[in-house]
C-alpha cells in the first residue's frame, strides 16, 4: 500500500470541481466601494431591470486563489518542460516583457486617448512596423490584426480590394495541402473557392500543378515558407514568377518566420503580403490559447488598401521632434478589422524582444532555430529512423515532420499512442496528424530556446517508448497514466454537449 | 549566443558533427541564392535587460495614462479597476505559457478555466452556449454576422447606428469578405429607431445588431428589436458591455440569439486597446456554428471528470475550408482573467457595482447638464455613460480640461458627424464623486473660457 | 505497469540536480552593458585583484527559469492548501499587498534618501505606528526589527538598559515551559539567565512559582498570551502585578495577537513591551521562512530606550501641513538593531492590511480565528478526541493542543507518523512537537480565512488516518508516499554535513 | 465577514452548534473582565481594494525614488537592475507563501534553493559553510560577533572605522548584550590603520571586524588585518558587498575566518532599506556556532537525493537558552532573489558587472575630482563608490543637485564628523557615462553657485 487510491497519482484523486461549486451563498471577496452619491430609485425602466442576477459565484479571495492556483498545476507549461509542438514556436517567454508591458504608462493607456497624449504608444508602435518592415523586406506595415488567422483575413481581404481596384473579379485562391486550416478556413470567410494546389515529390509546391492551376480567375497564392513540412521551396522564385504572371498576389503565412530571419525575407522571395505571429516568432506567451497578433508587411501596390487606421510620423516643418498621429483617412482601405488599433500590449512585448536581441540577436534565433532541428532530426532518424523515417527529403529548417506510419504497422502503435506516452516522461509532444500529408505525422519544432541536453533528453524519451512498444504496445496504448487525468472521452463530449456548469 | 539560446562552442561541434555539416551556414543551403539577404537585418544593435527596461520605460512616459489623469473617457474600453489576483493568476507560468490545450490530459486547468469561463458568460448573456472568447469586441460582432449568414444565408443585416462606430467598420469589412450587405438603423432621440428597423425589414434579412448600452451610452429595448427581427426570422445579435449586464436584463432573456461584446471591462486592463477578449454566446440552436473554441465536460478511461475542446468539427484545423470561422488563437489568457474577475466580483457583487456606476452616471449627468452650455444629448436612460451637448468647441473644451488634470470624454464628432458637439462621459468605480465634481469644475470652467473667446469679435 | 518507474509519481522519478549541475561552460542569461568609458587597467592592486571568479552557474534565462519553476513544484504552499501550522499564524496573503509593495515610489526608495524626499514612506511608518500602537494599547511603537525573535531582542535589550538608567543590575529573566524557543534563546543572547516558571493544571501560570521565583534579581518576564497552548492566561492581571512589584518589565510575545484583536489589548494586560509579528498577524507571506518583520510597542516609562531613529511627526508653526522626520537624537536609545529603518517593504504591506480591515476587520479576524479553531477542535473531538485529546481545558482560542500520547500509545502511530501521513492527503500538518509541555504534541492553527468545508475535509482527513492507523499502524510509520521525497535521513545529514553543492 | 474571511450565516449556526455556544463572544470568556476592551478598535473603518491601492499610490508618490532621479546613493545599498526573472520568481506562491520547510518532504523546492543559495554564497566569499541568511548586513555583523564570542570567550572586538555605521552601531548595541566591549579602529587615508589596529590588538580580542570595501568605497588590505587578528588568535570578520568580489579577492581566501554582508545588492530592491538578506559565511571550524537555517544534503528512503534543515542543534526551537542565535525567521525569500541574481548574473557575469563598475567609478571618481572645489577625499583604489571633499556646503550643494533630478550621493557628515564636507558617490550598471557626465555638470554648477554665495559678504 502506498499511495490513498491504488495506483492513482495525488493530483488524480482530486475531483474536478468548478468555482461554482466552491463557496457559499453570502461569501464574497469583492468589496464595494461606498455610494457617494444620492440614491435615485427607478433609474432603469421596470422591463430592462434585470429580474434575477447572474448566478457568479460566491466565494472568498481565498477560496479563488486557491481554486485557480489548483487548477493552474493542472496544464503543462513551457516554464516546466519542453514544448516542441511544431509550427507553434514555443520559445522561451522572457519576463522582461511581462513587466514592461505592465508599466502603467502602456496598460493602463486609454484606446480613444488624444494621439499627442499617446506619443510613446505610437511611437513604439511606429518603430515596430519599421522593424517588421525590415524583417519581412516589405514597406508597410499594419499592425491591426489580433492573430494569425486575422492576419490572413486581412490578407486576402488586401487581396479582394486590390484586384476590385483594377476592376477584377477573381474567384480563386490556391493553397497547398501542406497549408494550415486557417489558409483555407479564411479563403472561404473573405468569399473565395479553395483550389488545392499538389505538392511535389521534395515537398515542394508542384510547379507544373501550380502552372496549371494559376489563371486569370485566380486571386492569390497562400505559402507557408518553409512549409509546414519545414523544408524551404527550392522553387519559390518560379512560384512567385507563375502567380505574378497571372496577376494574382502571394501571400506568405508567416508562422515558420523563426526559420529565416537574417538568410530570407518574404519581400525578397516576391511575396506581397505577409503576416507575423507575434506570439510565435516574437515570443508574446501563448497563454493557453491567446492573446496574439498577427500584423501584416505588404508591399507598395497592397499598400492603399491597408486597414485604418495607419500610425504615422510627421516631421515638423520647424524641424522639431517628429510626432505621431494615426491616419484614419485612408479611401482605398479595407476599413477596420477590429476596434481601436490592434493589440498593444502584444507590440510592446514584440518591441521589447527585437530591442533585446538586435538584428544579429534575430539572425542567431534563426541559426540556433535551425541548428536545434537539425540536431534533433539527426539524433532520432540514429535512434528511431527506421519506425520513424523523416517525411520529405534529408534534412530540414525550423521544424521537421515525421511519419509514424511504419511504427503503426511495425509495433501497433499509433502517433497519438506515442504522443500520449511522451506525457509520463513529462514533456509535451510534437504536433500531431498535421500536417495532413503525411500519414500519422508527426510535426516537432524544438526551437531555439532549448538546449542540446533538452534535445537529448527527448530523444531518449522517445526512443525508450519505441522500444517499449516492441516488447508491449499496450504500454502506450493506454498511456498517459500519470496526468491529471487519462485518455478522455472526446467522442462522447461532442455527442452530448456540456459546455457549462449546470447551477 | 544570446541570453536565451545557450549553444556553447562544444555543444556546436557536436551538434554539426551529429548533423554532418561543417557549419550552420551549410543547414541554409535550401536558401536559393536568388531570395537570400546578403547583408545584417537593419535593425538597431541587441540591449541588455535594463536598457531595454529604460527604453519601454522613456515610451510609457511618453503617454498619459489612466495613472497620470483623472479620466472619463469609454467609448468602449473602461478603467475599472483590475484587481490584483487577476495580475496574479494571469502571471503564473502554468496559465501564461502554454499553447492552446491541444493535449487535454496535461492541459485540465486551461480546459476547466474555459469551462467556467462559458459557464459565466452564458450566466450574464442568458445564453445556454458560449464559446472559450473571441478576439475582441468589434471582430465578434462581425463573426456573428457570419454565424448568421451560415445559419440562413441572407444577403442584409440591418445594424444599428447605436454599435459601436469600430463594430460597424469591422462589419463592413467582413461582410465584403463573406458577401454581405450592411444597413444602417438610425436612432431617435439616442436609440435605435424601431419604426425605420421595422421599414427595413423583410425576409432577405440575416440579422439585426443591435448594441446594450448603445455608444451613446442609452439603454436599448433589447425585446422590441428582437422581435421585429424575429418577425423577419432574421437573428436578434446583441453587442453588450457586460458589466452592465449586473443591473440590465440579459440580452438572452429578452430574445436575443447570440450576445457578444468587449470583454475589456471584466478584469483586463486598457492597454491602449489590447489584448482584450470577446466573448460570444447563442442559442443551442447555434451550437455547432459558433466560431472558436469551445470547451466540454467528459471523462476520463478510468471514468474521472474532465474537459476537452469540443465540438472542433466545426474548427479550421479539422473543417478547413468548410469551418465555420478560421479562428484559431483567439484570447484565453485574458478570458481567465476575465472569469476570475467575474468569481471575484461574485453574485452580489456584480449587481452592486454596476448600480453603483448607474447612480453615479445619473449623478454625473444630472451635475454636468446642470452647467452653463452644457445639456443632455439624449433623455434616454443610461447606466455607465451618456452623451452630452457643449455650447462650445468640443476639442478645445477637452484640451483646457486636460491641462486641469482631467480628461473630459471621447469627442463624439470623431465619430458622429451629426453630433459634433457632442462629448460621451464614461464612469466606473474608480470615479468618484469628488472626482466627478472636479469634472464639473473643469468642465464648467472650460466651456464658460470657450465660450467666452467665441464672443470677442475675430 | 502503470507509471515509468514502479509507483513512484512523475515527481519523485526526478533526480534532484542544482543550478551547478545545470547549464554548461559558456552559458548565460546576463547580458552586460557596454563599456562607454574608457578601459583603464590595474586599479586594483594585483594582490588584491580575485585571482579565479566564483564558480557560479552557467546557464541560459530559460534554463534558470525552468530549474526554479519546477523546484517551486516540489514546495507545498498556502495557496495550494490547508496550512493549519500552529502559532505560525498561516492566513491568506492579499497579492492587493505585492501590487503595492512593488510601486517604483515604494520599492526603489533609497534607504538614505533625504527624509524631505521620502515623506510618503515616513508618512506611512508614522500611521503604521499609530495603528501598532493603538492594536496593542501602548502608545510608543518601533518599527525596527527585522522579525519576532529580533523584536524579543529589542525588548530585553530595552529591558536591560531600563533597569541600566535606574542603576540596578538584574540577571534573570523568566519564561514558562510552554514559551516558544526564541524566548529562552533571546534572553541568554541579551546576557541574561533564563529561569523557568511552572505551569499549573490549566496551562496557564503557576502563579504561586512565579510569585517565589519573581524578585529583584529578575528583569522580565516573558510571555504569549494566549499562550503557545491557545489559552488565554485567566490570572494575567496577577501575574502582571507580580512582575511589577519586583519592579521586573513584563514582555508580550505577539505572535498570538491574532486570537485578541478587538478584545484585549496586552497593553491593557499590563505588559510593557510588546512585539508583533507582521509576518503572522499581518499577513507578510512567509516566504518559505521570511521576510518578516518584528516592530515592537512599549509604554512611556520604556519609551526613552527605544532604538533610533523614530520616525517623528512635525506640525509646522504656520499651520501648514505635517511634514514626517527621521529622530536620530535619542540620548538613551539602546541604539540600532539593523541598518537603516526597517523592513520597509513589509511595513507597506501591513499598512495596506490594516487599511484593507479596518478596526472592525481587525476584530472579524481574530473572532472567525477562535471561532474556526473551536469548531475545529469541537469536530476532532467528536471524531477522534478519544485518540487525540485536547491537552488543556475545554475550549481555546485561535489555536489548540492536542496530544498524541494516547494514539501513540493504543494505535502505535506518533504524532510524527501522523503528520507524515497528512502529507498524502495535499495538507500541509500542524505543528508538531511543540510546545514542549504536551506530549506528543500536535499545535493545530487553522486561521480565520479558511472555510469550514476546509476545516471538514482537515477532521476527515485526521480521522481516515486514525481509523487507517488502528487496522494498519505500517502505514503512517512508513508515509508519505506521494510526495516529491519520502522520509529524509536527518540524523545521516546532521552527522556528515553537506551544506553546499560540490563542484 | 470580509473577502477575506466566509462564515456565512449558515456557517456561523453549525459551527456555534458544534461548539456548543451561543455566540462567538462566549469564545472570549476566558478573558478577564479587567483586561477587556470595551470600545471599538480606533481605526479608520476598512476601504475597498481599489481605494487601498490609491491610497498606497498617493504615498508612492510623496517619495522619490530611483525611478524618478538619477541617484548616486549608496552607503550599503545601491540601485541595481533586478532582473525580471528575480520578481517573477519570487512571486510564485510555491516560494513567496510556504512557512520555514519543517516539513522537508513537501518543501524540497525551499530547501534546494537554500542549498544551492549557500553554495553560491561558498564561492562568493571564499568560505565553506553559509548559512541559509539573516536578516541584513549591519545585524549580520553583531551576529558575527556573536559567533567570535562563543568561540573563544574573548571580551574584546576591534572594529574598522570604515566598517559601515549602521554595522558599528548595530554591534555596539547587541554586544552590550552579551556582554563585549567594542573598540573602533580609526582609518588611515581612507583605510583601517593597521599600525593603529597592531597596536590594539592583544590575546582578549575576540575578533577584528573590517569591511570589504570599506565605508569610504576603499579597498582593504583583508589579507594584513586578518594576520594582524589571527597573530593574537582572533577571528578576522569581513562585512563585504558581495557585486563587488567579482573583482577583489574572496575574504575567504585571504584569511578571514567569517565573512558576511548585506545581500541587497544581490537581485534585492532597495525598498527604503528592506526586506534584503544578510548573508553569513565561515570556515568549517564554525560551522556548529553558525546562526541561523542551514540546509543539507542527505537521502530519502528510497535513497533518493533530498534536502533537509541540518544542524538544527544549534537553534533556538531545539536548543533554547543554549541556542547559538535566537533567530528564527529570516530572509529566505530575499535569499532566493539572491541566488536566482547570482545564476542569471553566472560566472563569467559577476566579474564582467564588477569590471564595469569599477571602470566607471574610476572614471566618474577622476571627472569629479576635476571640477573646481571638488576633490578626492582619500586616494585608496576603489571599486564602486568613492569618496569626494567639497569646498561647499555639501547638504546645499545636494539640494542643488535634487533640484535637477540627481541625486549627488550621501553626505558624509550624516556619520562622520570628520568629514563635514565629504560626499560618498557609489556606481552601478544603471548610471551610465551620460548619467556621470550629467552629474559632473550639475555637481560642478552647484558647488560654484555655493562658493559665489558663501563669497558674497553677508
Ligand atoms: C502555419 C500556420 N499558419 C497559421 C496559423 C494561425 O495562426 P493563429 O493561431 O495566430 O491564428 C498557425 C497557428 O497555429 C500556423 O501554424
Ligand atoms: C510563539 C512565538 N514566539 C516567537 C516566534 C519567533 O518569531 P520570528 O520567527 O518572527 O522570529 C514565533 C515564531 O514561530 C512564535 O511562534
Amino acid at each position: 500500500m502506498s499511495a490513498l487510491d491504488g495506483g492513482a497519482t495525488p493530483q488524480q484523486r482530486e475531483r474536478a470541481t468548478t468555482i461554482f461549486e466552491k463557496g457559499a451563498p453570502g461569501r464574497r471577496a469583492f468589496i464595494a466601494p461606498e455610494l457617494d452619491v444620492p440614491q435615485v430609485d427607478g433609474l432603469i425602466p421596470a422591463g430592462l431591470r434585470r429580474a434575477a442576477p447572474p448566478r457568479l459565484p460566491e466565494a472568498t479571495e481565498p477560496e479563488i486563489v486557491r481554486h485557480y492556483v489548483n487548477l493552474s498545476k493542472r496544464n503543462f507549461d513551457l516554464d516546466s518542460g519542453f514544448y516542441p509542438l511544431g509550427s507553434c514556436t514555443m520559445k522561451h517567454n522572457p519576463r522582461l516583457h511581462e513587466r514592461v508591458a505592465a508599466l502603467p504608462g502602456h496598460a493602463r493607456l486609454h484606446p480613444a486617448q488624444d494621439p499627442r497624449r499617446a506619443q510613446g504608444a505610437l511611437e513604439l508602435m511606429y518603430e515596430l512596423q519599421g522593424a517588421l518592415a525590415e524583417i519581412a523586406g516589405l514597406p508597410h506595415v499594419s499592425l491591426q490584426p489580433s492573430a494569425g488567422s486575422h492576419g490572413e483575413l486581412a490578407g486576402v481581404l488586401l487581396t479582394r480590394a486590390y484586384h476590385a481596384d483594377r476592376g477584377e473579379q477573381r474567384t480563386k485562391v490556391l493553397t497547398p495541402d501542406s497549408a494550415h486550416g486557417t489558409n483555407p478556413a479564411t479563403v472561404t470567410m473573405a468569399g473565395y473557392e479553395v483550389v488545392k494546389v499538389a505538392l511535389d515529390a521534395a515537398g515542394g509546391v508542384d510547379v507544373d500543378d501550380l502552372r496549371a492551376k494559376a489563371d486569370e480567375s485566380v486571386a492569390c497564392l497562400m505559402l507557408t515558407n518553409p512549409s509546414t513540412l519545414g523544408i524551404f521551396d527550392p522553387n519559390i522564385e518560379e512560384i512567385a514568377k507563375i502567380v505574378h504572371d497571372v496577376g494574382a498576389t502571394l501571400y506568405y503565412d508567416g508562422a515558420n518566420l523563426n526559420a529565416v530571419m537574417g538568410y530570407s525575407r518574404p519581400g525578397d522571395m516576391g511575396f506581397d503580403i505577409v503576416h507575423f505571429n507575434l506570439h510565435k516568432t516574437f515570443t508574446q506567451p501563448h497563454g493557453g490559447g491567446g492573446p496574439g497578433a498577427g500584423p501584416i508587411a505588404v508591399s507598395d501596390r497592397i499598400e492603399p488598401y491597408l486597414p485604418r487606421p495607419q500610425v504615422v510620423r510627421r516631421e515638423p516643418a520647424n524641424g522639431g521632434p517628429p510626432t505621431y498621429d494615426l491616419d484614419e483617412d485612408r479611401p482605398k482601405s479595407i476599413g477596420k478589422l477590429r476596434g481601436f488599433q490592434g493589440n498593444y500590449g502584444v507590440f510592446v512585448r514584440t518591441y521589447a524582444y527585437i530591442r533585446s536581441l538586435g538584428g544579429e540577436g534575430l539572425k542567431d534565433v534563426s541559426e540556433v532555430a535551425v541548428l536545434n532541428a537539425n540536431y534533433l532530426l539527426a539524433r532520432l532518424r540514429e535512434r528511431v529512423g527506421e519506425h520513424l523515417p523523416l517525411a520529405f527529403g534529408e534534412r530540414c529548417m525550423h521544424e521537421f515532420v515525421l511519419s509514424g506510419a511504419p511504427m503503426k504497422k511495425e509495433l501497433g502503435i499509433r502517433t497519438l499512442d506515442l504522443a500520449k506516452r511522451l506525457l509520463d516522461h513529462g514533456m509535451h509532444p510534437p504536433t500531431v496528424y498535421f500536417p495532413l500529408v503525411v500519414d500519422e505525422a508527426l510535426l516537432v519544432e524544438p526551437t531555439e530556446t532549448e538546449t542540446r541536453e533538452t534535445l537529448d533528453l527527448f530523444v531518449e524519451a522517445i526512443a525508450a517508448i519505441v522500444e517499449e512498444a516492441a516488447a508491449d504496445p499496450d504500454i502506450a496504448r493506454n498511456a498517459p497514466y500519470t496526468t491529471p487525468v487519462r485518455r478522455l472521452d472526446e467522442a462522447g463530449a461532442a455527442k452530448r454537449p456540456r459546455v457549462r456548469e449546470t447551477l | 549566443m544570446s541570453g536565451y539560446t545557450g549553444v556553447t562552442q562544444e555543444d556546436l561541434e557536436i551538434m554539426l558533427g551529429a548533423i554532418g555539416v561543417a557549419s550552420i551556414d551549410e543547414l541554409f543551403d535550401s536558401i536559393p541564392a536568388g531570395v537570400r539577404l546578403r547583408r545584417p537585418i537593419d535593425l538597431p544593435p541587441g540591449l541588455p535587460e535594463q536598457a531595454v527596461y529604460a527604453e519601454l520605460r522613456r515610451l510609457a512616459a511618453r503617454n498619459v495614462s489612466a495613472e497620470d489623469e483623472i479620466t472619463f473617457l469609454g467609448a468602449g474600453m473602461y478603467d475599472h479597476y483590475v484587481p490584483s489576483i487577476v495580475d496574479m493568476l494571469m502571471s503564473r507560468s502554468e496559465f501564461l505559457t502554454p499553447y492552446t490545450p491541444y493535449q487535454p490530459e496535461i492541459s485540465q486547468g486551461g480546459l476547466q478555466v474555459m469551462f467556467e469561463y462559458q459557464t459565466a458568460i452564458s450566466e450574464l448573456t442568458g445564453l445556454p452556449v458560449s464559446n472559450a472568447s473571441v478576439y475582441e469586441g468589434p471582430s465578434a460582432v462581425g463573426a456573428a454576422a457570419y454565424l448568421a449568414k451560415l445559419a440562413n444565408r441572407r444577403p442584409r443585416v440591418l445594424v444599428s447606428r447605436g454599435v459601436h462606430p469600430d463594430s460597424r467598420a469591422t462589419l463592413q469589412t467582413l461582410a465584403v469578405g463573406y458577401g454581405t450587405t450592411v444597413e444602417e438603423i438610425a436612432l431617435d432621440d439616442g436609440v435605435t429607431d424601431l419604426d425605420a428597423l421595422r421599414e427595413a425589414m423583410g425576409d432577405d434579412v440575416s440579422a439585426v445588431i443591435l448594441q446594450q448600452p448603445n455608444f451613446l451610452g442609452a439603454i436599448e429595448d433589447v425585446a422590441a428589436i428582437a422581435d421585429a427581427a424575429h418577425e423577419h426570422g432574421a437573428l436578434a445579435i446583441c453587442a453588450a458591455d457586460p458589466l452592465t449586464l449586473g443591473v440590465l436584463e440579459a440580452p438572452g432573456n429578452q430574445g436575443a440569439d447570440v450576445c457578444v461584446g468587449e470583454g475589456q471591462t471584466l478584469g483586463n486592463r486598457l492597454d491602449f486597446g489590447g489584448p482584450s477578449f470577446g466573448f460570444f454566446a447563442a442559442t443551442d440552436a447555434h451550437i455547432r456554428r459558433m466560431p472558436g473554441r469551445i470547451a466540454g465536460e467528459t471523462t476520463d478511461v478510468d471514468g474521472r471528470r474532465g474537459f476537452v475542446l469540443t465540438l472542433q468539427t466545426r474548427e479550421q484545423h479539422i473543417r478547413r475550408e468548410k469551418a465555420t470561422s478560421n479562428i484559431c488563437t483567439s484570447q484565453a489568457l485574458n478570458a481567465l482573467g476575465g472569469v476570475v474577475y467575474l468569481s471575484w466580483l461574485g453574485r452580489t457583487g456584480i449587481t452592486e457595482l454596476a448600480e453603483l456606476m448607474l447612480q453615479r452616471t445619473h449623478y454625473a449627468r444630472e451635475t454636468l447638464a446642470a452647467l452653463d452650455g452644457v445639456s443632455k444629448l439624449h433623455d434616454r436612460p443610461v447606466v455607465r455613460e451618456f452623451a452630452l451637448r457643449l455650447e462650445a468647441p468640443v476639442d478645445k473644451v477637452l484640451d483646457r480640461c486636460a491641462a486641469a488634470g482631467i480628461n473630459a470624454g471621447y469627442r463624439l464628432g470623431r465619430t458622429y458627424d451629426e453630433h459634433p458637439d457632442g462629448l460621451l462621459v464614461a464612469i466606473t468605480e474608480q470615479r468618484t464623486r469628488a472626482d466627478i465634481d472636479r469634472l464639473a469644475d473643469v468642465l464648467g470652467e472650460a466651456v464658460a473660457a470657450e465660450r467666452a473667446t467665441a464672443q470677442v469679435p475675430a
